[in-house]
């Protein structure tokens, strides 16, 4: 078994209506100079077979990401 | 074609008729910003060029009808110093891309609307069609846009209190996802989005501009950038907490009197927002385009239409400007000034120092051009013989699984995802037949519904579009209420294809004369062409919106059964028939034209029973015919009843044929004979009474009796058991 | 003495909570989040439901952190009662003024739907008048609605009775601080304060912060 | 400025139910042998100041991160 971790951030130039709330936030909260703040997911799991990389791939192309709008990267966990 | 060989104009969608229009407007040749705006600005959803002409038919005058159809929304009076905004529009090919996003934008969208008339949003409603379940894909689009459409209405605070959802192959390949939108406003304050006074500062209030739904531009662009990646238009992303920080900074502008003008930014973005602004007011608008905040570099055509949501124009006094900005930071809004209002008539860009556009405004709203559809009547459908259509060997087992089935099951899944009830105002819940939302401080309610019976209208045209504005009607007067304006949205296939343009008359002949019967307006609507793929295109889906008005909020009549004893009757006519009904399951058939004199009678009469408190319960017999009518009234009030039915060809006939405007109603029976002399010439026919744990039905020598518990299990578990 | 209902950005139910203090003969103000201070004379808050900040991040993260939530810490202190309702119950939790975390319904859908809830724990202003076993009708809405904490210490003021209990640990509906004053629930009373409404179980509860 | 990345998990006992969902549509979609699934978040910043790894962890603490139900990780994008 493989732990696996996907990481699901929102394409560039796509609307990111949590990371606007969370910069925001650290703003008012007295924190200066952050910008460009992006809010996407963490996905973990343990895999199984041959090749888990590949699988968790096809998990991604199919179930786990939505291709229009998010970009997706996988890796073993290190 | 290649970008590079194709004429601009071609890439953008224009004919060479219409790009030779353009220049003989402009007496030059469109620089690529113009080409651009003329071709979003000109094409069908902005232009209504196929049925601009049809439109004019619908009545939509009245004594309440402060604005008719040509503003964001239409606006009726509902009582002295109270108004209604309503409207309903289509979000139907972004929901096919990115169903999540597309519904919920397609709420953005249509609550935008109705606050650019200064109206607070008070309900939403939602109409949608979707292949069949087992298709995983229509699965995936059901699924997707209900929980979008969840999410935003949930969000901003609106209540969704009701709408309508069915399913068909023949929509498998174009779903439908239409949103309506109800809001309240004082007569004196309503806003229009005509632009006037030279010199006031136009103002974009919301989110930053970003590459959102950018289509033509970006072909423009990438023709010129050699196909880069990144310029393909991107899905837009909801963002229902920055809209309702809109809602709330827009209402508390408007109600300041802050605002000369207001307009949402929709399809078109700012390219339509201006133009239409400058163009109602007879007036130009000037834009630095260097001013607009962007969220990403952005070329000037690319600011010009972009599609980003949750954003308003504004027209704004200079003295004024300050305080509007005040306002919005407030709000923790983004407010700038990125234009005046000018007196030349020309909507103008200016990018870097350089004007990148001079177009006359009027030239890209009233100059488009307006075609006439081709209309080729479809050749009559047959009538249905009875014989070819299979007579169930259980009544019972037969009418357990039409309950079960997705189109008449419970839709409970669908709007318990919905919060129907924020806002504290909602007093009849979605289940039924309309929803009744009470107006904060009156004694009067609102009744609200969505409607629309496509198949009928595959097969008549006419008659369908009587038969939809008719079922609202119905659904409205059920609940004990009065009809009081309607909105549409006419989701058709290609209109320059085939029978489609006939069919576009035909309906809206149908349903205007439905309207006329009933003496209400339509002060709105919307049209979706287009709708069909080289495998199927949809059925003529005319969507009705419907409010209607409950003098006596407490007097609003519910669907489920309430006391044993009471005497269950069918009001209104029409004779049960199997014709494109539910049972059947498909568009077969001639279904007889529905009587619309008599059912405006029908709901007349409900109306006034309903005031006089005659009426335990109402509820309309629509999909699956009186059995299925029957049966969600005992579900809802978890109560049986011994019901005869009157003989017809056959029995599955008399328990599941629909057509004819008809009504399930009870009443104590002390109250009978008051109703019956409150009808009129309205038929009433007393069919049995309410009591025990049974539902059963007599036809002649037939019988047919199912429990509640089991009729409620069928029910309710319909569509949870198809999309879990 | 007046009711304080607070109000984010986002917020939605402030109105409604209004309402259901006047119809029980309150008097509400409407208190806006980035005030350092409550008015004078304010008995009990009311931290509403919605969508403040439109849930991002986590429910209540943003708003528990808004400068209204030292003043209504500095009321607990002075003794006072508060009510958060659903998001408002959330940004209690966010703010420690209740123990616990709002996590996403077992669904994971939104769930909008009448609730029965039972008192399990009449220890406290708020559900004294009630007694423990008092049913109510109320409804929920919320598609973060799961309670997490640990109830063996501490304590749980409502529990939802039948099946609709969310995911929520030991069908928790509703938390108490530790000294009673401050109560979270996830149902909304203020949506079942009028017979038309079909329900008037809430109106007990603001019943108790009109008179606080 | 420095790109910082923010991972928070749900702690180990807080209930995943999305954890749980996507694990749950993973076998229904044919993928075996897939365990442990846990959905977490992803948030990226540009940060400034001398010390920026120190200024998100004081971020964390103070709005990113609810310490009750999550654990969470702070390092400069690699
Ligand atoms: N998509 C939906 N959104 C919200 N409510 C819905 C939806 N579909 C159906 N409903 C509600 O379910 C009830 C029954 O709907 P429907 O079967 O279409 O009624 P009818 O046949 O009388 O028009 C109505 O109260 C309706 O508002
Ligand atoms: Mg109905």
């Amino acid at each position: 078994m493989t732990r696996v971790v996907v990481t699901v951030m929102p394409k560039a130039g796509v609307l990111d209506p949590q990371g606007q709330t969370v910069e925001g936030a650290l703003g008012r909260l007295g924190f200066g100079g952050v910008s460009d703040v992006r809010v996407g997911k963490r996905i973990e799991l343990e895999v199984g077979g041959d090749d888990p990389l590949a699988a968790v791939h096809e998990m991604c192309e199919r179930l786990l990401v939505n291709a229009l709008i998010e970009d997706y990267d996988v890796r073993a966990e290190s | 074609m290649s970008g590079a060989t194709k004429p601009k104009h071609r890439a953008l969608g224009l004919t060479d008729r219409e790009a030779e229009r353009i220049t003989a407007l402009l007496d030059r040749e469109p620089t690529d910003p113009e080409l651009v705006m003329f071709s979003l600005m000109w094409s069908e959803h902005c232009s209504y060029k196929h049925s601009r002409r049809l439109l004019g038919r619908f009545p939509s005058e009245g004594p309440g009808v402060l604005q008719g159809p040509g503003e964001n929304a239409g606006v009726v009076e509902i009582e002295p110093g109270r108004a209604l905004a309503l409207k309903i529009e289509s979000h139907n090919h972004p929901s096919a891309v990115e169903p999540f996003e597309g519904a919920a934008t397609g709420v953005g969208g249509i609550v935008r609307d109705i606050l650019a008339m200064g109206a607070r949003p008070i309900a939403l409603l939602d109409s949608l069609r979707f292949g069949e379940l087992r298709s995983a894909r229509s699965r995936h689009l059901f699924v997707r846009s209900v929980a979008g459409i969840g999410h935003y209405g949930n969000c901003i605070g609106v209540p969704t209190v009701g709408g309508e959802v069915a399913f068909d192959d023949r929509y498998e390949d174009s779903c439908l996802v239409n949103a309506m939108c109800v809001g309240v406003v004082e007569p004196g304050r309503v806003l229009r989005a005509a632009a006037s006074g030279a010199d006031n500062a136009v103002v974009l209030i919301g989110n930053r501009t970003g590459a959102d739904g950018i289509g033509g531009a970006s072909i423009l662009a990438s023709a010129e950038l050699d196909e880069d990646e990144d310029r393909r238009p991107s899905v837009q992303v909801s963002d229902p907490f920055t809209e309702r920080k809109l809602m709330d900074c827009c209402l508390e502008l408007a109600s300041s009197d802050l605002l000369v003008a207001l307009q949402d930014l929709g399809a078109a973005g700012l390219t339509s927002a201006s133009s239409e602004m400058a163009a109602k007011g007879g007036v130009g608008i000037d834009i630095d385009l260097d001013a607009v905040p962007l969220r990403q570099a952005l070329t000037p055509a690319e600011i010009l239409v972009s599609e980003s949501q949750e954003r308003m124009l504004a027209v704004v006094e200079p003295r004024l400007l300050d305080e509007v900005i005040r306002v919005c930071r407030r709000w923790e809004l983004d407010a700038t000034r990125i234009g005046v209002v000018t007196d030349d008539g020309d909507l103008v860009a200016r990018s870097g120092g350089e004007v990148v556009a001079r177009i006359r405004a009027t030239s890209l709203t009233d100059e488009a051009p307006a075609y006439r559809v081709a209309l080729h009547a479809p050749s009559p459908s047959e009538p249905l013989d009875l014989a070819d259509v299979p007579e169930p060997t259980d009544l019972a087992t037969a009418w357990r699984e039409l309950l079960g089935r997705p189109n008449v099951a419970s839709k409970r899944w669908v709007f318990e995802q919905y919060d129907h009830l924020v806002g504290a105002n909602t007093i009849v819940r979605p289940g039924g037949d309309a929803a009744v939302v009470r107006l904060p401080g009156s004694n009067r309610a609102i009744a609200l519904t969505t409607d629309c019976a496509e198949r009928h209208a595959e097969l008549d045209a006419r008659g369908g579009g009587a038969a939809s504005v008719l079922e609202a009607a119905r659904n409205i007067a059920a609940v004990g209420a009065r009809p009081l304006a309607a909105t549409d949205c006419l989701n058709f296939a290609n209109p320059e294809k085939g029978s489609t343009g006939w069919r576009l008359r035909e309906v809206i002949e149908g349903m205007s004369q439905a309207l006329e019967a009933l003496g209400i307006p339509i002060v709105s609507g919307n049209v979706s062409l287009y709708n069909e793929s080289p495998a199927r295109a949809i059925y003529p889906t005319p969507v009705v919106g419907m409010v209607g008005v409950i003098e006596d909020a407490a007097a609003r009549v519910g669907h489920g059964f309430v006391d044993s004893g009471d005497v269950v009757l069918i009001a209104g006519g029409g004779r049960p028939r199997l014709d494109a009904s539910e049972w059947l399951g498909e568009a077969r058939g001639c279904p007889d034209r529905p009587d619309a004199a008599s059912e405006a009678r029908l709901c007349e009469l409900l109306a006034r029973a309903g005031e006089r408190r005659l009426v335990q319960s109402a509820h309309d017999v629509s999909g699956g015919g009186v059995a299925v009518a029957l049966a969600e009234c005992a579900i809802a009030g978890r109560l049986g009843a011994d019901v005869e039915l009157p003989v017809e060809r056959r029995a599955d006939e008399a328990l599941f044929g629909e057509g004819g405007g008809r009504v399930v109603v009870t009443c104590r029976p002390r109250n009978l004979d008051a109703l019956r002399d409150a009808a009129g010439g309205v038929p009433l026919t007393e069919i049995g009474t309410v009591g025990g744990d049974l539902l059963r039905v007599r036809i002649g020598s037939d019988m047919a009796e199912l429990s509640v518990a089991d009729a409620t299990n069928a029910y309710e578990a319909g569509i949870p058991e198809v999309v879990a | 003495m007046s009711v304080a209902v607070l109000r984010f950005p986002g917020s939605l139910d402030h109105e409604s909570a209004q309402r259901a203090v006047e119809s029980v003969g309150g008097i509400a103000t409407s208190v806006w989040h980035a005030d350092a201070e409550l008015p004078a004379g304010v008995g009990a808050v009311v931290v509403p439901g919605g969508f403040s900040y439109g849930d991002h991040l986590r429910p209540g993260a943003v708003a528990s952190r808004a400068p209204i939530m030292g003043a209504v810490r500095r009321h607990v202190d002075r003794g006072g009662l508060v009510l958060g309702i659903c998001n408002g119950f959330q940004v209690l939790c966010e703010a420690g003024l209740l123990p616990g975390a709002l996590r996403p319904n077992a669904t994971l859908t939104f769930v909008c739907r009448q609730a029965s809830v039972e008192v399990a724990d009449d220890g406290s202003p708020w559900t004294a008048p009630l007694g423990v076993g008092a049913r109510l009708s109320i409804p929920i809405k919320n598609n973060q609605g799961a309670w997490f904490g640990h109830p063996e210490i501490d304590r749980v003021a409502l529990r939802y009775v039948g099946d609709d209990r969310l995911g929520s640990v030991t069908a928790a509906a509703g938390v108490l601080d530790e000294s009673g004053r401050v109560l979270g629930l996830m149902p909304h009373p203020e949506e079942a304060c009028d017979p038309l409404l079909g329900s008037t179980d809430g109106q007990s509860l603001f019943g108790v912060a009109a008179a606080a």
